[in-house]
């Protein structure tokens, strides 16, 4: 596609979606963890082209994370324990927003927490501050008084962390639902419930890997989490049980790298997407999404993005 | 938009041994810009699998807009590097990472051992430009003539007398880098720049640190993108915590880091 | 390795496992669904030399399985939807069986069906037939008497199945797991209350590939099961998990498909293995599995295979 | 153990058009016993991405040992192996499934469109063996000259007269095959043997049909396997039920088979 095809058009493509109140100029997302604070990714690409940036996911208080090594490669994919490294919401608030208003996109702040407590103090201390479009909640991480079951295999916990959140804050909230469970459409229902504006999916699937030479896992944490083009059949799946079980919107997650992958979440139901371990293996990988989106929608003549979501032909 | 990313051209594939190997790269932008110590992150193909980039040190960069990459084939990545034809084209991001902090003031000290001895041709280049008063002493082993040879020779051309070890002893001293190291009085006001494997670099930090020499090191760690957003490429730090080698680094201060010895 | 070396050392490498009372003189099996009828494989490779083969899934009746297209490739994968073709028990015992015996080599007969009575019928017919080493469970199969919903994923339902089984049989039970559950260790303990004498894991991954072309579902059953590297390290996860939390032998499946790849699952805790999808790429996969983990057994002086079972270092 | 597995040596390309290339390969086990209709199923490198092997007729085998198989390049495999280079090994697994039935008694009337002349340019010199005493008549269809040339000069080459067809009309008919076809009286004992795109064969078939000769398809679906293990490669069976393309066929009669049309 040439450029100059692509700008003297771009005005033509309409791209916009909304999440909840939340408009964005086009469905292309990063995802949480795999794009750090935003600006890491400056010098690559223009990250004011894309629909919004959702950052790293940050705790009440900083985390150093778990010990090396926290990721290996797999087939097609890649397993992290990162052990959710992140600087706290104090810091992320003095240090990260400032520089994240500066890039001029929407920010979506990713956030955990161990108890429903935390949520809700995490979500409180965001809730005056200027700059976050959006909250994306993760619950994935284990509830440590609940004996360690993840909040996100729970459909009562899960409801009662979106409450929390939702309950603090007044712009969108969405929940990253775990892909880790046997229904997770009873899940969606449940943050629909508990009042999430949107539902992110999927987080990571939990996988191992093993050294044969030291007979040792390879991660210093035993398990982690599996992401990158391995996963996107199991998440476009979920994006399309999910998008058929709730009324909000769904972000879709997994695998996705090229235009054609956004596509086909989009089909299955998905109001917006985001690109993880993609940025990695070209930091450019989102900016030319949204470059393929906007010709896509040209080429094929749509009146607008809006008319792919969901719009899976079965016979 | 910055032109830090490109699709390169190989120009020139050189191999040096059996499974080492040097690429030269026609990328000026990173040419342009690229500092000693510092590295690329490689595409290893269109496939997904392998699916990460892997990191190289810059070996060398020239004015031509050429860098040069040196490595040993381990895994199916450098593989697919060293079944490459020149004329193809690769995806190279980079400089990254931090690179040596070239101290004008001390006596030069380099040392590398194998594949480490990459980005210490880049900084000895890089020093002999700047015209340090006293000439660097250059110290460089690996397993064997065969591995070390083809190495010492880019140095010689750069008029830099190399002192040198092999495993088997087939060149130079028979034994360890570290060895050569304590038999040289490089004066109280050192700067070693040591790149190599772990239990090697250690060794000389912790002779460094007993000489009260200054030690920084480029480390290698398992990395994902290479430019500080996956949190993937940790050492625990001396102060606690830890320090990310691709952006942090990869080269440090060897005080900074954790020596697990 | 050179056949040379293999051959005169062979008699030295103690391969044998057990699974409940079948004993086996290697831990190398092919997956059901993958490996045909065995017959298949006559053409590529020895297979005597397996620990087991086990034969394509058996109903009670013949089905005729999904319209096509019924397989897409994925990253490093690929979804079959092949709803379960088969001969049906009566032709398998009476077609399928002969051949069988004839290649010398422990057939496992892998079953489903769509309620208990089923499995419990099919069991009954296959009682009293000479030459069944073991039978495979399969329990991803939706329970039609309880609305679809899969035996493998309910405990209650997957220990049923087991008991049904186990009645009407004196070989050894295996019983196939499904991975697409919140907690795989509940059903492990299940089917093991039920009497199962080992556990195979995992079945496929549940997953969907879209053609953004067409915006059709690839495969005509929409959904299909993930299989091969892609889901290894799902797998090696589940595989210990469940070694951990049940007595019984695991038997690990899932992306294998080489000598490191079947250390790497006895590692984790599989007593064996099966290779998948691995055959497609390469037919000779298990043969050379065996060949490779006997010189491995050689080479790293092991007295027996069976010292890799479990032997994860953990620090 | 039998060898119909091989790392085989690829020891000719040939660029007939922009995306049609020609691989002759090193395979005297498969040359040996392969039969016109077989095909072979080739790892497209040693990556697990993509995956699975790709199914590719046998356009002709040579008492040399080399089998010849002809491409299109459509997506990444076959880019792959675009990309090979002479003397690379190459993992082929053949010959596969059940070819085309010979019948001495009629008169043979090959017909194949773009990529499934491939097939017929072995058989038409199997027919040519076998001595026929009429002469097969073969019909050719392809979108341009560039393309449908370069395969028209093989079967030149067997003496065997080529009824032309392309899409633009740069080379003979300009339009179907099928209309070649019926202008041609081959008797009422004809057997067509064809392969081409699904409804270039539904259309002959149903000729074939009104005029009573018999029909023989070669049918393409997606494969795992190439060797009936994973029951992938369905076609519904005029019977009911269904077929598999790659062990009970990838040739059927054309009355075996549902033509969806
Ligand atoms: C900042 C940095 C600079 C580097 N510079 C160079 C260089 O100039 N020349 C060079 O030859 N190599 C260099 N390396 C190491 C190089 O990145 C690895 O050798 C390469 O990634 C291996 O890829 P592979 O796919 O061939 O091997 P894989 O298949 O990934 O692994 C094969 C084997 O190599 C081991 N391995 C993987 N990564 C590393 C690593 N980072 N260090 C040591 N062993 C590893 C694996 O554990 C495994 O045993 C550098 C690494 C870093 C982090
Ligand atoms: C028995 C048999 C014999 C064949 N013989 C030949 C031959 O002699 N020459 C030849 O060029 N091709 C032949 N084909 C088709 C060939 O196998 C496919 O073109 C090839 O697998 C595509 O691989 P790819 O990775 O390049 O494309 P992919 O990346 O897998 O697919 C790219 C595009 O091609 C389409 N495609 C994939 N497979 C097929 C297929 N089987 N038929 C049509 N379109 C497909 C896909 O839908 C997609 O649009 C044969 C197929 C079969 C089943
Ligand atoms: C290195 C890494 C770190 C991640 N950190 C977070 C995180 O902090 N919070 C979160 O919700 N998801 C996190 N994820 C999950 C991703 O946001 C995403 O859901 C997942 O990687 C699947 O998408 P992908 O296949 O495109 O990578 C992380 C993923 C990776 C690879
Ligand atoms: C084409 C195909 C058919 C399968 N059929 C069956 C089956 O009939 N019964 C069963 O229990 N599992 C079946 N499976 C699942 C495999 O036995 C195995 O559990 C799964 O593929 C994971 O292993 P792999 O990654 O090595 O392929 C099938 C898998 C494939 C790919
Ligand atoms: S490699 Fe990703 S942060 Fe360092
Ligand atoms: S391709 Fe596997 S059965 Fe035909």
């Amino acid at each position: 596609m040439s450029p100059k095809a692509l700008n003297s058009s771009a005005s033509v493509a309409d791209l916009r979606v909304s999440l909840g109140d939340l408009k964005l100029k086009n469905p292309i997302m990063t995802a949480s963890g795999t794009f750090g604070y935003g600006q890491e990714f400056v010098p690559y690409m223009n990250i004011h082209r894309l629909g919004a940036v959702v950052v790293k996911g940050i705790s009440l208080f900083p985390r150093s994370g778990n010990p090396p090594p926290r990721i290996v490669e797999t087939p097609c994919g890649m397993l992290n324990a990162i052990g959710l490294e992140n600087v706290g919401v104090e810091r992320f608030i003095s240090e990260k927003i400032p520089a994240l208003q500066a890039i001029n996109v929407p920010v979506v702040v990713n956030i955990l927490g161990d108890t429903v407590q935390e949520y809700s103090e995490i979500t409180k201390r965001l809730a005056d501050v200027e700059g976050i479009a959006a909250i994306e909640v993760n619950i994935s991480c284990p509830n440590v008084k609940k004996g360690g079951v993840a909040f996100g295999s729970v459909p009562k916990m899960a409801e009662a962390v979106t409450k929390a959140v939702k309950e603090n804050i007044s712009v969108p909230v969405f929940v990253k639902l775990s892909p880790n469970v046997t229904d997770i459409t009873e899940i969606g229902r449940a943050v629909e419930d508990g009042g999430a504006d949107a539902v992110s999916l999927i987080n990571t699937l939990i996988g191992m890997a093993i050294d044969h030479r030291t007979r040792r896992p390879v991660l210093a944490n035993v398990f982690g989490g599996l992401s990158g083009p391995a996963i996107k059949p199991v998440a476009i799946r979920m994006v399309n049980l999910v998008a058929q079980a709730v009324s909000i919107p769904v972000i879709g997650i997994g695998g996705i790298e090229t235009t054609e992958d956004v596509i086909e979440f989009l089909l299955a139901g998905a109001t917006a997407v985001q690109l993880g371990t993609a940025n990695f293996v070209n930091p450019r990988a989102s900016e030319e999404a949204v470059e393929g989106l906007t010709q896509y929608v040209i080429d094929e003549k749509l009146l607008s993005v809006r008319e792919l979501i969901g719009g899976l032909v079965l016979s | 938009m910055s032109q830090i990313q490109e699709k390169t051209e190989i120009v020139r594939i050189e191999r040096l041994t059996d499974d080492v190997i040097r690429i030269t790269i026609d990328a000026p932008e990173i040419a342009m810009s690229a500092l000693p110590g510092q590295f690329v992150m490689i595409r290893m193909g269109n496939s997904s699998d392998p699916l990460l980039r892997r990191p190289f040190s810059i070996s060398q960069t020239s004015n031509a807009g050429h860098i040069q990459i040196l490595f040993k084939v381990v895994g199916r990545g450098t593989r697919y590097l060293a079944h490459c034809r020149e004329g193809e084209y690769i995806s190279v991001l980079g400089p990254l990472g931090q690179g040596f902090k070239i101290d004008m003031e001390k006596t030069s000290c380099l040392i590398g051992g194998g594949m480490g001895i990459a980005p210490l041709l880049f900084l000895g280049k890089r020093i002999r430009q700047k015209g340090l008063k006293v000439d660097p002493i250059v110290i460089l082993g690996a397993r064997t003539r065969a591995e070390l040879l083809p190495l010492l020779t880019d140095f010689e051309q750069l008029d830099l007398k190399v002192h040198a070890a092999t495993d088997d002893g087939s060149l130079g001293h028979h034994g360890l880098v570290t060895d050569v190291f304590k038999t040289i009085d490089p004066g109280p006001d050192c700067m070693t720049y040591v790149c190599g494997p772990k239990m090697m670099m250690a060794a000389v930090h912790l002779y460094c640190k007993k000489m009260e020499y200054s030690c920084q090191v480029s480390v290698e760690t398992a990395m994902a993108c290479g430019m500080g957003a996956c949190l993937g490429c940790i050492v625990p730090a001396a102060s606690g915590g830890y320090v990310h080698a691709c952006s942090d680094g990869p080269v440090f201060d060897a005080e900074e880091i954790v020596w697990e010895i």
